[in-house]
């Protein structure tokens, strides 16, 4: 069995009358793809934007990597090896795509340099790598305000890749991405994140694409887990069918 | 050092373009540069003053202009801001090269040009502006101002409030705060405690430039209750301290003393109550005593009611002063010339020392040591008479310049502080209105 | 990309040309081409901030520290050399742009304009009312400096400082050019687009502001400095909100994409001020303010965004 | 410094917090629907108080009591004209575009307002009092005050606040104000016009902002460049309340207004300071101002 990544333990934390989390309890395993589903409200994209820092859990710890990370801030627990992916891609949309990749590497690296052209980092071949990898190589000198939706998402992903972590929090990659094109998407995806050595969670509500591509399966259900195991076994559990899915 | 030497060639292309030495023909006309204030709250000053320069030059030309020469006016704008001021004036005198300069109306424009003025060898004429520290702290060649300096203008004011009411105890100032505001202060309380030591400072307010509220100094200077209120202010901001004082009856509480409320008169119309101490920057008043009757005085006064809707105030005669210097001295400049067309140094020498006689009040010298303008200075209370719509001036004194000036070399300050109680026991002649 | 940048560092190239030899025709344009250039200088700065969307309504307070600190040194230390007053001056506003900045680069937009307005007008009311020492509202006078001991006649100086202004002008638009073209300058620009991704990338967004914005104090505390020594002056209305607003608009005028925008800007903002009020005393503030919203409405990206939207035409679309 | 004294502070703070109070929730208003600062606001207020002041001088000869009505007209036509042509023609083509570039056309509107103000006006300072004068002088602690300042001005302060309150709350339009203001999208959706609502606040701004000039015309002289100071005064006041806060807005007004009296009253030096420099310290402490709320983005 691989090592323990990412661990929650007794993660609570309430808006106002809403419960988002109410004692998550979770690891992540190194090498696995985890999926994160549930209904809307359940508190998923909370869980990605405590594990990531945006919010400050009332109570609970996480863990990454043996190291306590609850409450610090975004950018100290990108340093440490966590990157997200959005829902909404998140991209610098008045510079070129192959510009947001430099920056990303540029980050990456720390200590950015203010007199050295960003387009003559040694980083650039790599970061054409990367492009192409997920396979929007051909948009690397258009403005990422040029590119459509699905391309968009890809470009935010390369941009979680090019800070080489070891763990990618995705938060419905395939959201707004037209349904012919889903499982081309999570094609590349996954097979760049088994060819970088990357570890994945991501929240999905396509019932298709975990069972395709999750190894795990997690269901969360207003601010609780309420199953962990393979998606044979979670999909096949009536109350999940029946809350989660609506089947 | 490439760039030095290009300096130095275009220097010398600078000084081949601009100088006009030599053997002079007569010039088709004079050109005079003219900063004032055209806007900000000052123009209640400039504009007056404009439209005085503009008849003056009309009237001068219609009588053959200067030595048989017309003078040509050109106005820039002080309230442009201190850039566009100072590139205006080196506009105007390097590329539309004028003969000489008036400028200007703020001790702050002043600062800024009187070097420019030295730097480029125009002629410059101080006309309005009133820091004595100007010309205390160096001599020029090519500046001179055509008239007083806060220091006899203060000076007149306080020695009449001394004499006419010998035993106030208290004593407040609201002025604005700016160099004209903290140093008429600076002037009045030096040669105030010199001469009257006991007198008690209970306030000093210095509210903002342009505030357009000052309810709560009143309020604080009708509980303090001082016997008598300095202010120096001028234009809108002394139009509505006077009002909004008036209206609480401040000024019938305390003696108020306005250093140059000359200017504001008669824009305060009814507003303006009996018995205020009223200065006039100089021996300047439409009405003034010993001019009343004389008929250029008179037709002038006309002429520019007629043309502004107003009798003329002190910045109007100040001037017309300025004219009236450049056109003694380059009289003067063409008698020393042999009746030939002087070169414009040639003018500058013989503006050194000049004596002027205005036409408006008693005649100016340009002191020689240091070109400062000596003039008579007016002081009168406030006082109704049937046929005008505001106050007049009474109990006028006229203050002789050579008394009540500092001495050239000597620190406006410093020469305060040797004042003596008996200073202002001076003999001062009184008129009354007529 | 290249294409796009390459016409106008020909242009900014033709216009510093034009600022060199211009005013040895015409003197009276030597202090004009030096204005011109001095403020440019800040405007950079004003630029620079609008690469991240911030626009500070109170630049003008580093505009003032520039000016004030070669006054002070005329007036406390006396005497005074052009070199050690551009040095002084970039230390002062280059520290004092580190001490606001630590402030207001936790502000955005709005609040972050609001501080710094805030900040301003501080510095302003303290300029106005500490009179003993600032000579309040009439500021106080600078004394036309030396260049390493060398003294010069008024007519060469207009000339030296014309020279100064330019190399320093030159520098500035090199360095900035280059910075925007860097890692932090992208990170600068990015900020604007979309500050939480460049968090989730590991980067402080306020660090990579902060860095920006004491880099654009440092310009503005030199472009005042020139000032100051160009006007012989220093005022307290050298840190007004309208003079903040006066670098802004040069800046929107110029056109915020590029660094020469800042220079296009002021040339044009300049000449205005300077031949209207030659020509019409009364109204170059009306002629300013039309001519602005003509740029607004018509023209967002300024005069050079003029430039690129007729080649664009030219070029038949695509 | 004794209870005289405080007493009559307070009473100086007062008036003049009434006046500062009637500018600063006109812009508070403007941004909290538009996303505006309004640079122009300054401007309106100049010109509220001049054509209040030619109009005073007009009716004035007829009867002083015409002189009320007149101020009320003029702020009314001053924000119909002027804030309906700003908003119109020079906001309106800017919606959705940069901020930058909104404010700098107010900028722009400014200048020229300057200008013009100068053009029709003249520079000579204008001074219109008969509503002043109409009002009887009161006595306190037998230093006089006149009721226009501390009755008065106070009073058509409160009433404005409590209208706006209540055309905000309690009717139609006011609820529809402020539905664009807290989500303008949703407001959209459920057919809401927004441009409508934008160009009435708007007007309804520029109109207080010339009601403040209107009322401050009688007691001060008119002069060119009157309505610079004001613009960052009232910005000062109303981003220390927190931008659209309308009763925050009246707090920190007052608050303004005494620290200013009692400043006047024992160190008269720091007077120009104090809106800035509390404007500084409320900023530092929580950025959206005393009475603003935080609103979360959501990623």
């Amino acid at each position: 069995m691989a090592g323990v990544l990412l661990s929650a333990k007794g993660i609570k934390i309430r808006f106002g009358g809403v419960v988002a989390a109410d004692g998550i309890d979770l690891d992540v395993l190194e090498g696995e793809n985890l999926a994160i589903i549930g209904p809307n409200g359940a508190g998923k994209t909370t869980f990605l934007n405590i594990s990531t820092g945006y919010l400050r859990p009332q109570a609970g710890t996480i863990n990454f990597l043996g190291q306590n990370i609850t409450a610090q801030l975004p950018r100290t627990i990108t340093k440490l090896g966590i990157a997200r992916a959005f829902q909404i891609p998140q991209l610098f949309l008045d510079q070129t795509v192959m510009e947001n990749m430099l920056i990303s590497a540029a980050s990456r690296q720390g200590r950015p340099s203010g007199f050295q052209a960003l387009s003559r980092l040694p980083d650039v071949p790599e970061m054409e790598r990367l492009l192409d990898l997920v396979g929007v190589s051909s948009y690397a000198q258009r403005k990422a305000r040029e590119l459509p939706e699905g391309q968009r998402k890809l470009v935010d992903i390369s941009l979680a890749l090019a800070l080489k972590p070891r763990l990618l929090l995705m938060d419905e990659p395939t959201s707004g991405v037209a349904s012919s094109e889903k499982l081309e998407i999570m094609d590349i995806l996954t097979t760049a994140l088994a060819k970088e050595k990357v570890t994945s969670v991501f929240v999905e509500h396509d019932m298709d694409m975990v069972e395709r591509y999750a190894n795990r399966v997690a269901v969360w259900n207003v601010g609780k887990i309420q199953k962990v195991g393979t998606p044979a076994e979670v999909l096949a559990d009536p109350k999940v069918r029946e809350q989660v899915i609506g089947i | 050092m490439h760039f030095l030497r290009t300096a130095r060639a275009a220097a010398t292309v600078v000084a081949i373009f601009t100088s006009t030495a030599f053997a002079q023909n007569k010039p088709p006309e004079i050109k005079i540069g003219i900063a004032t204030f055209l806007s900000g709250p000052a123009s209640v000053f400039g504009v007056p003053a404009k439209a005085a320069a503009e008849m003056i030059a009309d009237d001068l030309n219609k009588k053959g202009g200067i030595g048989g020469v017309p003078v040509k006016l050109s106005f820039i704008d002080e309230g442009a801001g201190g850039e566009a001021l100072v590139s205006n004036y080196r506009r105007m005198v390097q590329d539309e090269k004028v003969d000489a300069t008036f400028a200007a109306i703020s001790s702050g424009s002043c600062n800024q040009l009187v070097p420019v003025a030295e730097d480029l060898k125009v002629m410059n004429f101080m006309w309005d502006c009133g820091a004595a520290s100007i010309l205390e702290t160096r001599k020029y060649r090519y500046n001179f101002r055509t008239q007083a300096n806060g220091t006899p203008e203060m000076l007149a004011v306080l020695i009449y409030l001394l004499k006419t009411k010998p035993d106030f105890k208290t004593i407040a100032v609201v002025n604005q705060d700016y160099a004209w505001g903290r140093e008429s202060w600076e002037i009045f309380s030096t040669a105030l405690k010199a001469m009257k030591p006991d007198v008690q400072v209970v306030a000093e307010l210095f509210p903002k430039f342009g505030a357009p509220d000052y309810s709560t100094e009143i309020s604080r200077l009708l509980a303090l209750r001082p016997d008598v209120v300095l202010t120096t202010a001028w234009g809108g901001d002394l139009d509505t301290l006077v009002r909004q004082a008036g209206q609480r009856g401040l000024l019938q509480q305390s003696t108020f003393v306005l250093g140059i409320g000359e200017s504001s008169i008669q824009r305060l119309g009814k507003d303006l109550p009996e018995g205020l101490i009223v200065g006039a920057r100089g021996d300047h008043w439409f009405l003034h005593p010993e001019k009343r009757n004389d008929a250029a005085f008179k037709a002038f006064n006309e002429e520019f009611k007629a043309k502004t809707g107003a009798w003329p105030i002190y910045p109007v005669y100040h001037m017309a002063q300025a004219f009236k210097a450049l056109q003694t001295t380059y009289d003067k400049a063409i008698k020393a010339n042999g009746g030939n067309w002087p070169t414009r140094e040639q003018v500058v020498d013989a503006a050194v020392g000049t004596q002027f006689a205005t036409g408006f009040g008693r005649p100016v010298t340009l002191r020689s040591e240091d070109n400062q303008g000596l003039e008579a200075q007016l002081v009168g209370v406030t006082k109704s008479f049937p046929g005008y719509e505001f106050k007049l001036l009474d109990n006028m004194m006229i203050f002789d310049p050579k008394v009540i000036t500092n001495p050239a070399g000597i620190r406006s300050v410093e020469w305060l502080k040797t004042l003596k109680p008996e200073f202002a026991k001076m003999d001062v002649p009184t008129f009354k209105q007529q | 990309m290249a294409g796009r940048i390459k016409p106008i560092t020909a242009a900014a190239a033709i216009f510093f040309l034009v600022s060199a030899v211009a005013p040895l025709f015409v003197s009276s344009w030597a202090t004009l081409f030096a204005l011109i250039l001095a403020k440019g200088v800040v405007v950079l700065g004003i630029v620079l901030l609008l690469q991240a969307g911030q626009v500070s309504f109170g630049h003008a307070m580093f505009f003032a520290v520039g000016a004030y600190t070669a006054a002070f040194w005329g007036r406390y230390v006396g005497g005074g050399d052009i070199v050690l007053f551009l040095v002084l001056g970039a230390i002062s506003s280059t520290v004092s742009g580190l001490i606001v900045g630590l402030f207001v680069v936790r502000y955005r937009d709005i609040f972050f304009g609001m501080l710094n307005l805030a900040f301003s007008m501080v510095l302003w009311s303290l300029l106005e009312k500490m009179y003993p020492y600032t000579n309040g509202a009439d500021g106080i006078r600078v004394a036309r400096p030396s260049l390493l001991g060398f003294s010069f006649t008024p007519e060469t100086f207009q000339y030296l400082i014309l020279y100064i202004s330019l190399l320093t002008a030159i520098a500035a638009f090199y360095g900035v050019q280059r910075y925007l073209e860097s890692p932090l300058g992208h990170m600068l620009r990015a900020i604007k687009s979309n500050e939480t991704r460049l968090e989730y990338l590991g980067t402080s967004a306020r660090r990579v502001l902060l860095v920006g914005y004491v880099i654009s104090a440092f310009l503005g505390g030199i472009g005042g400095t020139l000032v100051a020594m160009i006007q012989q002056i220093a005022t307290p209305e050298f840190g007004y909100w309208t003079k903040s607003g006066e670098f802004v608009f040069i800046a929107i005028l110029g056109g915020g994409a590029h660094a020469f925008g800042a220079f296009a800007g002021a040339a044009m903002f300049e000449c205005v001020r300077f031949y209207a009020a030659a020509h019409l005393a009364d109204s170059w503030q009306l002629i300013l303010g039309v001519v602005l919203i003509v740029i607004i409405l018509y023209a967002p990206n300024g005069l050079i965004g003029l430039r690129q939207r007729y080649r664009q035409s030219g070029l038949g679309g695509s | 410094m004794n209870s005289t004294l405080a007493i009559l502070a307070v009473l100086d703070g007062i008036s003049y917090a009434a006046l500062v109070f009637l500018v600063s929730v006109g812009l508070s208003l403007i941004f909290g629907v538009l996303r505006v600062v309004n640079v122009a606001h300054g401007s309106l207020y100049a010109f509220g108080a001049y054509l209040a002041a030619t109009l005073s001088l007009r009716v004035a000869p007829v009867s002083p009591w015409l002189t009320y009505p007149a101020l009320l007209l003029a702020s009314i036509v001053i924000g119909a004209v002027c804030g309906g042509v700003i908003e119109r023609f020079l906001l309106r083509p800017l919606y959705g575009r940069d901020d930058v570039l909104q404010l700098l056309i107010t900028f722009a509107a400014f200048m020229i307002m300057d200008n013009l103000q100068r053009m029709i006006w003249g520079v000579q300072p204008i001074f219109a009092a008969d509503p002043l004068k109409l009002l009887p002088n009161v006595t306190v602690f037998g230093v006089t005050y006149t009721s226009y300042q501390v009755i008065l001005l106070p009073a058509v302060a409160l009433a404005t606040l409590f209208g706006l309150r209540y055309f905000l709350r309690r009717t139609l339009s006011g609820a529809v104000i402020l539905a664009v203001t807290e989500d303008r999208e949703a407001a959209t959706a459920i057919g809401i016009d927004a441009r409508r609502v934008y160009f009435v606040t708007f007007i309804i701004g520029a109109s207080l902002a010339a009601l403040g000039g209107a009322l401050a015309s009688p007691t001060t002289s008119l002069v060119p460049g009157m309505g610079a100071d004001m613009i960052v005064l009232s910005f000062a006041v109303a981003a220390t309340a927190g931008l659209g806060q309308i009763e925050g807005t009246a707090l920190t007004a007052l608050l303004i207004g005494l620290t200013r009296a009692f400043v006047i009253y024992l160190h008269p030096e720091f007077e120009v300071l104090v809106p800035y420099l509390l404007m500084v310290l409320v900023l530092l402490v929580r950025p959206l101002g005393l009475f603003g709320a935080v609103q979360v983005r959501k990623i």
